[in-house]
């Protein structure tokens, strides 16, 4: 199963690299560009034979809670595909 | 959005108590508001009057403090301290605890401590030129423990990298009592001219109030009353919303605009945004001038655009600070924060109301008699009770309770491999320690030195606290913390003469808590008042509680030391084969409060001993006086694992250059001695010694204030014997081979390859 | 001396926070001077060399480097490579380099994922270049390395290409001088510490030289052949165009 | 017009993040997780009256290969949303 998580910072969290980025696009004369915001992507693959939808689904939620993502600050998303 | 329904909405008790106020301390706002107060000055009230911000419990005890002296430019009172170093240089020192957001959230809390104590020093006008940290978790054995550790001293790099400051000091222990609450206290430093210093004090009606960094989110609020003044509970995780995020970029932009600003002569005063934001920014900047501010809360400039005027006003957003500014310097001030792309936003203006005025779209929605809402906060004494814990007698040893180990070699690597002694290389080589040029000894030693540019002058920081000790004794434990700083800055050769502390402790509302506290408090006072270093600045950092258990007390000290020349300083490696080892103070030493009591037996308890003083006082300036005359090769202090792991330490060292181990830890090669050099001591006869120090384990292990090792080339032991005079001191053997090899009366205790005493001490990483 | 001291430009970023030491550095040889080049400028003020200091230009956000890149002051240090003119980049601003094309390759993450700040052997591979000239082939340099992304990594070719034609200039090495597992701080690829360009008057390196430069402070002298090398060869090309 | 653009590591260049991710997932108990790779996701907004499609893909395309990835080491892809 191909497994990809998005990670991105949570509303009304500081997000310090999407406002520099957003603050120089201007000066490498791409204008008109607002709302940058920057997080992460995670491509992992899961090898498990007897593995139900269900229960991958539980593994990689419980995987991005407690290593993939900080819920604190982050919030995340995923999608898995066979493959 | 009109201001009308703020000025309407009239606040009850009942929100107050929600605030955290209590029902008194709503009816003394009530009086002076002179009626019932609209909710946004409530929510003012509730956190200039919150334990962080109004040192509520703390402030009558603090009054204990030596604060001033010749040296002493600015004592407590303003964003930091200040202290005159010599040639026209002063430094600036504070520390700031950021525990409980650092619990929630380790790496953006520790980021964001660092931004905010750096902050404290740049407002003065100082450029911040050094970090320490000093931090407490629970034991490594839990992985939630790892976690914090890891995401802390993340954290701390990340910020103090960025913004080019060395991080070149700090501690790290670790305690079951901090499981639940961690300790990252955040020290900062920085240099300033003496005739350069500026005051966050407001003045001048009609000047300007300026905006000067970040926009305002609704970051941390309720940072100050719910997390930093309320014990963790259940409820941590509703909390959470609230966490910072550190952006180093931005701070250190506001360094170079803030330091240009000041030293052009810009502003008429600044002041940071630290705890409840504009609220108590502003407070403090009218109440010391005597004048009244207005704030236009709607001018502010917002990253999320629905916040409501007291959310905007107690907002904790991180890189902002707060400029006086007169008429004819506004431009200038436009142009250099335009220069560094920073917002500058005029939102107020300085008034002779005395009034705090709180503005939203042309509507006042608060109004405040900004000193007594900055001056007159409740001052709460609880009773104190000694603890029933408290004993006031040693430990007697005996072989039932305390047998003996069979193997000492076997006992010293285990203690060298203890968490709390083992290098924390780990750590700092995550900092930056060299940045700016001034660095003369990295971390890993007794102190961090700093040359002075342009000057044959130097300043040496340390860091010091034993929470165990505090815990088994407040007083005694605070007192050895400020002689242990002091004593490490003396082995290093500089002269201490300043403190900055940082007070951690549990629940103030319990009698044993503020027994605690108190107890500290006059320990700090009576060391200091010994060694002539004032108290210049500080922070207090109470309600470190989880779930009823308290943290062991830890008032943290760090402190300054000075040079005329710093190129007289050393450190604590071995230098030479020969060379003779001396151990200054006396021969004794006590199990009670121990590494070894803990690690050995799993206990902690006993009393600790008290530091003698005057013995202190004569042993610091002997070893400076002979560090000054260029009679000792080394110097270290004995601290935790007693004398045998500070012998321990100084062979370490030896295969290091300049202090730093070499790359390959494996390989010490070239360097000063080129391999690591081990030493030959004998310990005196049992007969000799003091304390629980009969037993061999204990003299090598036991611990005790006011001991220093110290080696001199053979040639220069007289020179050093009348230097020294009547401080009590006993040849304990050579630096020799590449073994560490123990004797008392003549019996071999052990010999150790310092191979293997590295390897233990470098096992820290193995285990995170 | 006889010379007007050479002229150094270091350029400041937003985020640069070695900027000062760079130039502290260039004013402890009597015969260097230093300025300072503004990121939004794009006057080099008839400098004789450029040095792009350590940091976080614009707070490493995005990568590093890739910001900085764009700076109004980095297009005239291009155009002054391209002629020839002396760059040296140091740590934030060897990653600039890379950014901006004038050096092959690009500085990913250590592999160790944390910032490392610690003291490193550095082999002199080569002499022939103008910021080693004043140094022995086989020389060992010891200087601190501070980085967060320091691995370099290059395509095999490329790789190749900057072997054979000697443009790897510095070495990880143990303090014997070989390279050996533990010496190299960052993972980087073929132990490269510092490469210059083909025409080798571009020239970056991750350790941190001009933290030493004063042999009383802990991070020694042996920072100093590299910017003697730079004052030597400036020296040098002034008498022979005049 | 919301654009997300995604950035992930090119095949056969060393992703230390990844590989520590990959390593660490068993010690958490999560097994037969292989081929982590870590990326970014960058979001932002354009506001332009009167970009076409064609044109809107351009300028992104553009800002992708000079800034927001390191073609040297990077791959990037990228989705346009009215919005
Ligand atoms: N334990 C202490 N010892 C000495 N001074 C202290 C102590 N605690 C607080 N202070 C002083 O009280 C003032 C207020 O402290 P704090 O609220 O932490 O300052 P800031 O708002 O600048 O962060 C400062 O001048 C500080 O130095
Ligand atoms: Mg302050």
């Amino acid at each position: 199963m191909n497994v990809r998580v998005y990670v991105t910072p949570k509303k009304g969290i500081l997000d310090p690299q999407g406002a520099a980025v957003e603050r120089s696009l201007p000066n490498l004369g791409f204008s008109g560009v607002s709302g940058v915001q920057i997080g992460k992507i995670i491509d992992l693959t899961i090898t498990a034979d007897d593995l139900t939808a269900e229960a991958a689904h539980a593994q990689v939620d419980e995987m991005c809670r407690r290593l993939l993502a900080n819920p604190i600050i982050e919030d995340y998303t995923f999608t898995i595909s066979e493959g | 959005m009109s201001g009308e329904q703020y000025v309407n909405r009239r606040a009850d008790v009942e929100a107050a108590v929600k605030l955290g106020l209590t029902a008194d301390e709503y009816a003394h706002i009530c009086k002076i508001q002179g009626g019932e107060p609209t909710y946004v000055e409530l929510a003012i009230y509730s956190l200039m009057w919150s334990e962080h911000c109004s040192y509520k419990h703390s402030r009558p005890i603090l009054g204990r403090f030596p604060t001033s002296g010749p040296r002493i430019l600015q004592g407590p009172g303003e964003n930091a301290g200040i202290i005159d170093v010599g040639d026209g240089w002063a430094v600036a020192m504070k520390v700031e605890s950021h525990n409980h957001p650092s619990a929630v959230e380790p790496f953006q809390g520790a980021a964001t401590g660092v931004g905010g104590i750096v902050r404290d020093i740049f407002t003065m006008g100082a450029r911040p030129c050094v970090s320490m940290d000093s931090l407490r978790f629970g034991e490594l054995t839990e992985p939630r423990q790892r976690f914090l550790l890891d995401g802390v001293v993340g954290g701390i790099a990340h910020y103090g990298n960025c913004l080019g400051i060395p991080t070149i000091g700090g501690e790290i222990y670790f305690e079951p009592s901090y499981e639940g609450n961690c300790l990252v206290n955040a020290m900062s430093a920085g240099m300033i001219r003496t005739d350069g210093i500026v005051r966050a004090i407001a003045s001048g009606v009609g000047n300007h109030v300026v905006l000067i960094g970040s926009k305002t989110g609704r970051d941390g609020i309720g940072g100050a009353s719910v997390l930093a003044s309320q014990e963790f509970d259940e409820t941590l995780e509703e909390k959470r919303p609230s966490v910072q995020v550190g952006d180093p970029f931005t701070e250190k932009k506001l360094i170079e605009a803030c330091l240009e600003l000041i030293h052009r002569k810009l502003v008429v005063s600044m002041q940071d945004l630290g705890a409840a934001g504009l609220t108590s920014s502003s407070s403090e900047m009218s109440s010391k001038g005597f004048v009244g501010l207005d704030i236009h809360a709607d001018r502010v400039p917002l990253r999320e655009a629905d916040m409501e005027p007291w959310e905007i006003m107690i907002s904790e957003s991180q890189e902002r600070m707060l400029a006086i500014v007169t008429e004819q310097q506004i431009a200038d001030v436009r142009e250099v924060c335009e220069r560094w792309d920073l917002d500058c936003t005029v939102i107020g203006a300085v008034t002779d109301s005395k009034m705090l005025r709180i503005w939203w779209h042309g509507e006042r929605v608060a109004d405040i008699p900004a000193r007594r809402l900055a001056d007159e906060s409740p001052v709460i004494r609880t009773p104190s009770v000694k603890p029933d814990y408290i004993v006031d007698e040693p430990v007697a040893v005996d072989d039932a309770g305390y047998p003996p180990p069979n193997d000492l070699g076997a006992a010293l690597t285990q203690l060298l491999a203890a968490p709390n002694i083992a290098s924390k290389r780990w750590a700092f080589e995550q900092y930056d320690y060299i940045v700016q040029a001034n660095t003369v000894q990295i971390p890993g030693g007794d102190a961090a030195v700093l040359r002075i540019k342009d000057s044959l002058r130097g300043i040496a920081f340390s860091n010091d606290c034993n929470g165990r000790h505090c815990y088994l004794d407040p007083y005694r434990g605070a007192k050895a913390a400020v002689a242990e700083a002091a004593r490490n800055l003396a082995c290093a050769g500089a002269l201490p003469v300043a403190v900055t502390d940082c007070l951690n402790f549990g629940n103030p509302e319990k009698g044993e808590i503020y027994w605690q506290f108190e107890q500290a408090v006059e320990g700090i006072a009576e060391a200091c008042e010994a060694l002539d270093t004032p108290v210049v600045s500080g922070n207090v950092s109470f309600y470190n509680e989880s779930f009823g258990q308290a943290i062991y007390p830890t008032p943290m000290i760090g402190m300054l030391g000075i040079y005329e020349d710093v190129s007289v300083h050393i450190d604590d490696a071995f230098k030479d084969e020969g060379d003779v080892i001396v151990l200054l103070g006396a021969e004794a030493a006590w199990v009670d409060g121990s590494e070894y009591q803990k690690i050995a037996y799993g206990k902690v308890e006993g009393r600790v001993p008290d530091v003698d003083l005057q013995l202190e006082v004569e042993l610091q300036s002997k070893i400076r006086a002979a560090i000054e005359a260029r009679l000792l090769r080394s110097a270290h202090d004995c601290a935790e694992g007693g004398l045998a792991v500070a012998l321990a330490e100084c062979c370490i060292a030896s295969g290091s250059n300049g202090g730093a181990q070499f790359a390959d830890p494996e390989a010490p090669r070239g360097g000063r001695s080129g391999r690591w050099l081990g030493a030959d001591v004998a310990l005196g006869s049992a007969a000799a010694v003091a304390g629980a120090a009969q037993r061999p384990d204990l003299a090598l292990f036991g611990e005790a204030p006011s001991r220093v090792i110290v080696t001199v080339a053979a040639e220069l032991l007289g020179p050093l014997d009348e230097v020294l005079g009547g401080l009590p001191h006993r040849v304990l053997g050579r630096v020799t081979g590449t073994d560490l090899r123990c004797t008392m009366g003549g019996k071999e205790l052990f010999t150790v390859p310092v191979g293997e005493l590295h390897s233990a001490y470098e096992s820290l990483p193995e285990r995170l | 001396m006889g010379h007007a001291p050479v002229r150094f430009g270091v350029v400041v970023f937003p985020g640069s926070n070695c900027d000062a030491d760079a130039y502290h550095a260039v004013s402890t040889f009597p015969g260097a001077g230093a300025q300072y080049l503004w990121h939004k400028d794009t006057d080099l003020k008839d400098v004789q060399a450029v040095i792009l200091p350590g940091g976080f230009s614009y707070g490493d956000y995005l990568r590093c480097g890739a910001i900085a890149r764009f700076s109004p002051i980095m297009q005239s240090v291009i155009d002054f490579a391209h002629e020839g003119g002396l760059v040296m980049g140091i740590c934030n601003g060897f990653q600039t380099l890379v950014e901006a094309g004038l050096l092959p390759g690009a500085l990913i993450r250590n592999t160790g994922l944390k910032f490392v700040c610690r003291y490193v052997n550095l082999r002199v591979e080569t002499t022939r270049t103008p910021f080693t000239s004043a140094c022995e082939t086989g020389e060992v340099l010891r200087i601190v390395v501070k980085h967060n992304e320091g691995n370099y990594t290059v395509d095999p070719e490329t790789l190749a290409r900057l072997q054979a034609a000697d443009q790897i200039v510095l070495r990880y090495v143990d303090a014997a001088g070989e390279r050996a597992e533990g010496a190299n701080p960052n993972g980087a690829l073929d132990d490269v510490a510092g490469v210059c360009n083909e025409t080798r008057n571009v020239f970056g390196m991750m350790p941190h030289p001009e933290n030493s430069v004063e042999a009383g402070l802990a991070g020694g002298a042996d920072g100093r052949p590299l910017f003697q090398s730079i004052i030597d060869t400036v020296l040098r090309t002034a008498e022979v165009t005049s």
